[in-house]
């Protein structure tokens, strides 16, 4: 883990709301899993006084470079919205622990909802160079929202479109989508998963039915984003009857989807 | 070069920064980020006797310059502390001071007891009478003078180390508990603690934390922090440590001018771990530039006018 | 389309949003920006039987998401009220609340009692015992639960007028001086004023403030102004005036949520003019997507869980 | 009064950590007078919390526009530096009185230190245009910081400028450079001065001695902008041993200096 002011190389609206940050930062560039992720000290004058998590999208190790998709959510991302290229920004990480990829086998199904889709391009990408074959399902509620995913993803990653008001692909939850395909031909070693809360609930339940083993990137409020401050404390399975509070940002943010108590 | 050494009755700093209890954990994570030479002291997490679970998420939410937390204490116990997390500590040079909260007044004197004798790797105890996130004991004690005088008499006899009462802000008056503390035997004060508040999820139309509430932390707090540390300097003879929303050089300027003799930065460590090395690079070359020797010429000037008359 | 009227005991608004006392005059200045119209209504900058010089200057510097003031109830006192801004006010058809403070109880019950002969312009008063920044009277009056209570129980009688009790937040326990209110004669409690707090000024040493201490609002004591409102409303049975920070629709909702039947919008009027005719039509469209008939529907709702249970 | 949004039409750093912004908005161009000021409300989200005051620098009625010079200061002058070119800003104003020009006969001397030399450019072209004799006196630290004034005057107005550090003009405070051609020459008909406490005080002293007639333009920390508040109070004398607080915002800014309790 390190601090470091990343220098922006490109910002740009990919969808509505959703904006694509190109960074440059070796050492972040260098070190960074898919999973993992950054926090990103919006300004310098503690105005948001907290720092923000973003998961780390892709890098570009090569040239120093690693990019995240944020969607415009409230005072912060509004600010970083407005960022311009040459400004330089202090960031945290590479933080937490990324996606397991040992012990995937046959094909591996990523799950994203709404923002959800950053880590999964960054892991997509990660598991199609290691040669497993991979499906893409992206939700979102209405087309214009959706990004552009094909522009960040390596060929041969198979994609499937969700909107709520079907104004592109399946029409419904991405859910719903994935649920379908799993009655009919589809046969997943693995899922990823990254979205809202509800959606990792009802994945939740489908993976558990149809035995499936699932790893789900979590999120939750930080204060540190490195482990000190206990704030973000998801419930975690310790045993039968047991529980505990681990950390989203140092245990986490990637949790197997049968330790979590929703 | 301008000695930043600063003497808080028993206790010596090096410098007058430290890292407020709860925001730096037992020192760890940020190890790797700051070099804890750098640091006056570590005040480390709350320690309870037994280890505690914490509150049910979510424990933080950001406010206007600022943040409310209800993290509850987790905490590994006493007993992992001494066993694990003590002799890492002990390692790196710099001086730990242990918040110990406990539930009932027998609980805080075994603490305080346990940890007298853990050996010298301790710089002093902080007693937490003034945590506003768990039910039973923490801030209880802390905001009424008798009960609060009566846990110091008990702790004060079996406690070898320097004794720092943390005094919550959440009372009518401060330096009523803040002469309880000093008159039971308490050796330095700090304050303040966080500030007891509440926000509400709109669309749950529900508390936003699992807890309902948590302390308030951060710039937001600032100027109620520095007018109590301000009505406790001239309250008190004890020195005290002062705390709440300190992130730039000027705050802390303002705490030392107030009567702190020494300050902690807490949350604002969240924003930039940095902070504490980043202070003492600037308060030494301030008091350099304004012609002082050491930081403890400046302690309290607030309370004196241009012409060293009192106010 | 959506009824935005609320009825706290004998008082009927037309809508929640009224102007804090002290942000908003006699209403004067404001009226060439704003239609009082929209206002549920104005309470008037705190009067005094005489007039009041006010405190030394500065008196008011900016803070974190906030600010500090030490106005010190500069009025003309209650004979140019009563022959210059009252008749002045009763033209513009706004529901007016007079605000009132004393150094003595005589001096309440005085201005209570000539207020309340004062003709029908008036809709309430509002005792303010919490005025940090005088130094007889005012916040005096508001620590103590039974010097509270005594005031109010001599107000209560010559005061003819519904009777607002406003409370201070520098209190250990809130809801023991709104219990006082209640019991000796308050129809409603307004909560919060503003918190003690002090910006000391680097480069001259002292506090910046001409008074030394001011009080502080803003967005910064939103959360705190917030858990106070839940406490209140889980203590008493009388409606209450929730405010602190209030900028925007959800933050007077937090407030509604909270308990509060009506609220107060204070300093951000000094950045936004507009808030309250804004807040007005944001309630209202809010009120009508989410298929409430009233504000009244939401007020307290989370103290409930949602399947209505008591939490 | 009124409460409008002004487009940024141009801003531009005209001096050292000094800002030239040049607003549309047609009734303030309009309405504005030499003294007055305006009230910014610098973003929409309440961060800063309260308002800036800025005097007005100049009016182009013809064309709806006006301007300020604004000095670096803190958190929102430093945002304020940022905005963009057709970015709107909240504006309160005109506000105040102005200074009062009726009863000024002979040479107008002005006297500015710092950003305190805003109000004084406005002034002088209005005292200009009707045809009064102006000389004005410019102060400021260093050459750096001296805003090239001769840009925004009209012709014909004597310019007189001092620097502490001799960087350009006369060496030393500008009061005493007007002090030393009061010795000599200089017979003003009035003096009208903005600029730090320090320097009004000395000029205050001064004015006094030589029994000249001055307007003061004051400073003090302002919460509403337009009376309702008390919070920019200055001590102002009512007869002999009387003094009152005025408000610096509605009852000023601008004072008769033999009124002001310094
Ligand atoms: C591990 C992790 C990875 C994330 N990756 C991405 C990503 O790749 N792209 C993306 O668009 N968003 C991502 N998020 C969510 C993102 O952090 C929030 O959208 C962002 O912090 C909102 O900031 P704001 O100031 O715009 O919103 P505000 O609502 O004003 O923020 C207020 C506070 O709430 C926190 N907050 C708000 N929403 C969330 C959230 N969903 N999760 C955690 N904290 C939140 C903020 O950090 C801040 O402290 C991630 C969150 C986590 C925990
Ligand atoms: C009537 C009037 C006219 C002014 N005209 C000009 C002008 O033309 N050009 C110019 O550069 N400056 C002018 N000022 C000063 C200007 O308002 C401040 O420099 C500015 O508000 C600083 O804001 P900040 O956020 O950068 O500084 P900060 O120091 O961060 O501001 C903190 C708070 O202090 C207040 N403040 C700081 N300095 C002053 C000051 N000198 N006077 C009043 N309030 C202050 C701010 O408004 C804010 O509320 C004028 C002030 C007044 C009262
Ligand atoms: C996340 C968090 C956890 C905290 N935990 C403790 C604690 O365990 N014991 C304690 O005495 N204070 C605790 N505090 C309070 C801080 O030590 C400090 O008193 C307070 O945050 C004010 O300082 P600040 O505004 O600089 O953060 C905690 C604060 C935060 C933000
Ligand atoms: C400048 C100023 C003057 C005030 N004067 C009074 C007053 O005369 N009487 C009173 O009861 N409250 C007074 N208040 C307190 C407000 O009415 C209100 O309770 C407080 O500001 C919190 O609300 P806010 O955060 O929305 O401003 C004053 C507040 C400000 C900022
Ligand atoms: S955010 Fe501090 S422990 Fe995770
Ligand atoms: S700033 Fe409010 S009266 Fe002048």
């Amino acid at each position: 883990m390190i601090s470091s002011r990343a220098r922006v190389v490109e910002i740009e609206e990919v969808a509505e709301r959703c904006f694509y940050l190109l960074l440059e930062e070796k050492t972040l560039a260098a070190k960074s899993c898919p999973g993992q992720f950054i926090h990103m000290r919006i300004t310098d004058n503690f105005f948001p006084f907290l720092r923000r998590p973003f998961s780390i999208a892709g890098t570009f190790p090569e040239k120093g470079l690693l990019w995240i998709i944020f969607r415009l959510s409230g005072a912060g991302t509004k600010i970083l919205s407005r960022i311009r290229r040459g400004e330089e920004i202090e960031c945290l990480g590479p933080l937490g622990n990324g996606f397991n990829l040992r012990k995937s086998t046959g094909l591996a199904v990523l799950l994203g909802g709404g923002a959800g889709i950053a880590p999964l391009l960054f892991l997509a990408k990660t598991l199609q160079e290691s040669q497993k074959q991979v499906a893409l399902y992206y939700g979102a509620s209405r087309a214009a929202e959706l990004i552009p995913v094909q522009q960040f993803l390596p060929r041969g990653v198979e994609v499937n479109l969700a909107t709520e008001d079907g104004s592109c692909g399946f029409k419904g939850l991405v859910t719903d989508l994935l649920e379908s395909r799993l009655q009919k031909e589809l046969l997943p070693g693995e899922i990823f998963a990254c979205g809202p809360r509800k959606m990792m609930q009802s994945l939740a339940i489908i993976c558990r039915s149809k035995k499936i083993p699932a790893q789900f990137s979590l999120e939750e409020r930080m204060a540190c984003g490195i482990g000190a401050c206990q704030g973000c404390a998801v419930e975690i399975k310790a045993g039968e009857k047991r529980t505990v509070f681990k950390r989203v940002c140092r245990d986490g943010p990637v949790f197997d989807s049968c330790e979590v108590v929703w | 070069m301008t000695n930043l050494k600063v003497k808080l009755g028993p206790l010596e700093l090096k410098t007058p920064f430290m890292a407020a209890s709860g925001t730096f954990g037992f020192g760890e994570e940020y190890a790797s980020l700051v070099d804890l030479q750098d640091f006056g002291a570590v005040v480390v997490k709350g320690l309870t006797l037994k280890p505690r679970r914490g509150n049910p998420p979510p424990r933080i939410v950001e406010t206007p310059a600022g943040m409310l937390n209800a993290i509850g204490l987790q905490n590994p116990g006493l007993e992992v502390f001494l066993s694990r997390e003590l002799p890492r500590l002990q390692k790196s040079k710099v001086k730990v001071i242990v918040n110990i909260a406990g539930e009932t007044e027998e609980e805080y004197v075994t603490l305080a007891r346990e940890l007298s004798q853990a050996g010298d790797g301790l710089a002093a105890l902080e007693l937490n009478v003034s945590c506003p996130n768990v039910k039973k004991g923490g801030i209880l004690f802390g905001t009424s003078p008798s009960v609060l005088a009566s846990l110091v008499e008990k702790v004060r006899p079996v406690c070898s180390l320097p004794l720092i009462v943390k005094l919550t802000p959440n009372v009518t008056d401060i330096t009523e508990t803040a002469r309880a503390a000093e008159s039971s035997g308490a050796d330095i004060l700090s304050l303040v603690n966080t500030f007891r508040g509440m926000v509400i999820d709109i669309a749950s139309k529900r508390p936003f934390l699992g807890n309902k509430t948590g302390g308030l932390s951060g710039p937001a707090i600032r100027p109620l922090a520095v007018r109590m540390v301000y009505d406790v300097y001239a309250s008190v003879k004890i020195p005290l440590i002062g705390m709440g929303g300190i992130c730039t050089l000027e705050d802390s300027l303002q705490f030392f001018m107030a009567g702190a003799s020494a300050v902690a930065v807490g949350s604002a460590i969240f924003s930039d771990p940095l902070t504490i090395p980043r202070l003492t690079a600037e308060l030494r070359s301030y008091l350099e530039k304004e012609g002082f020797r050491s930081p403890e010429e400046i302690v309290g000037t607030a309370h004196t006018s241009g012409n060293g008359e009192e106010l």
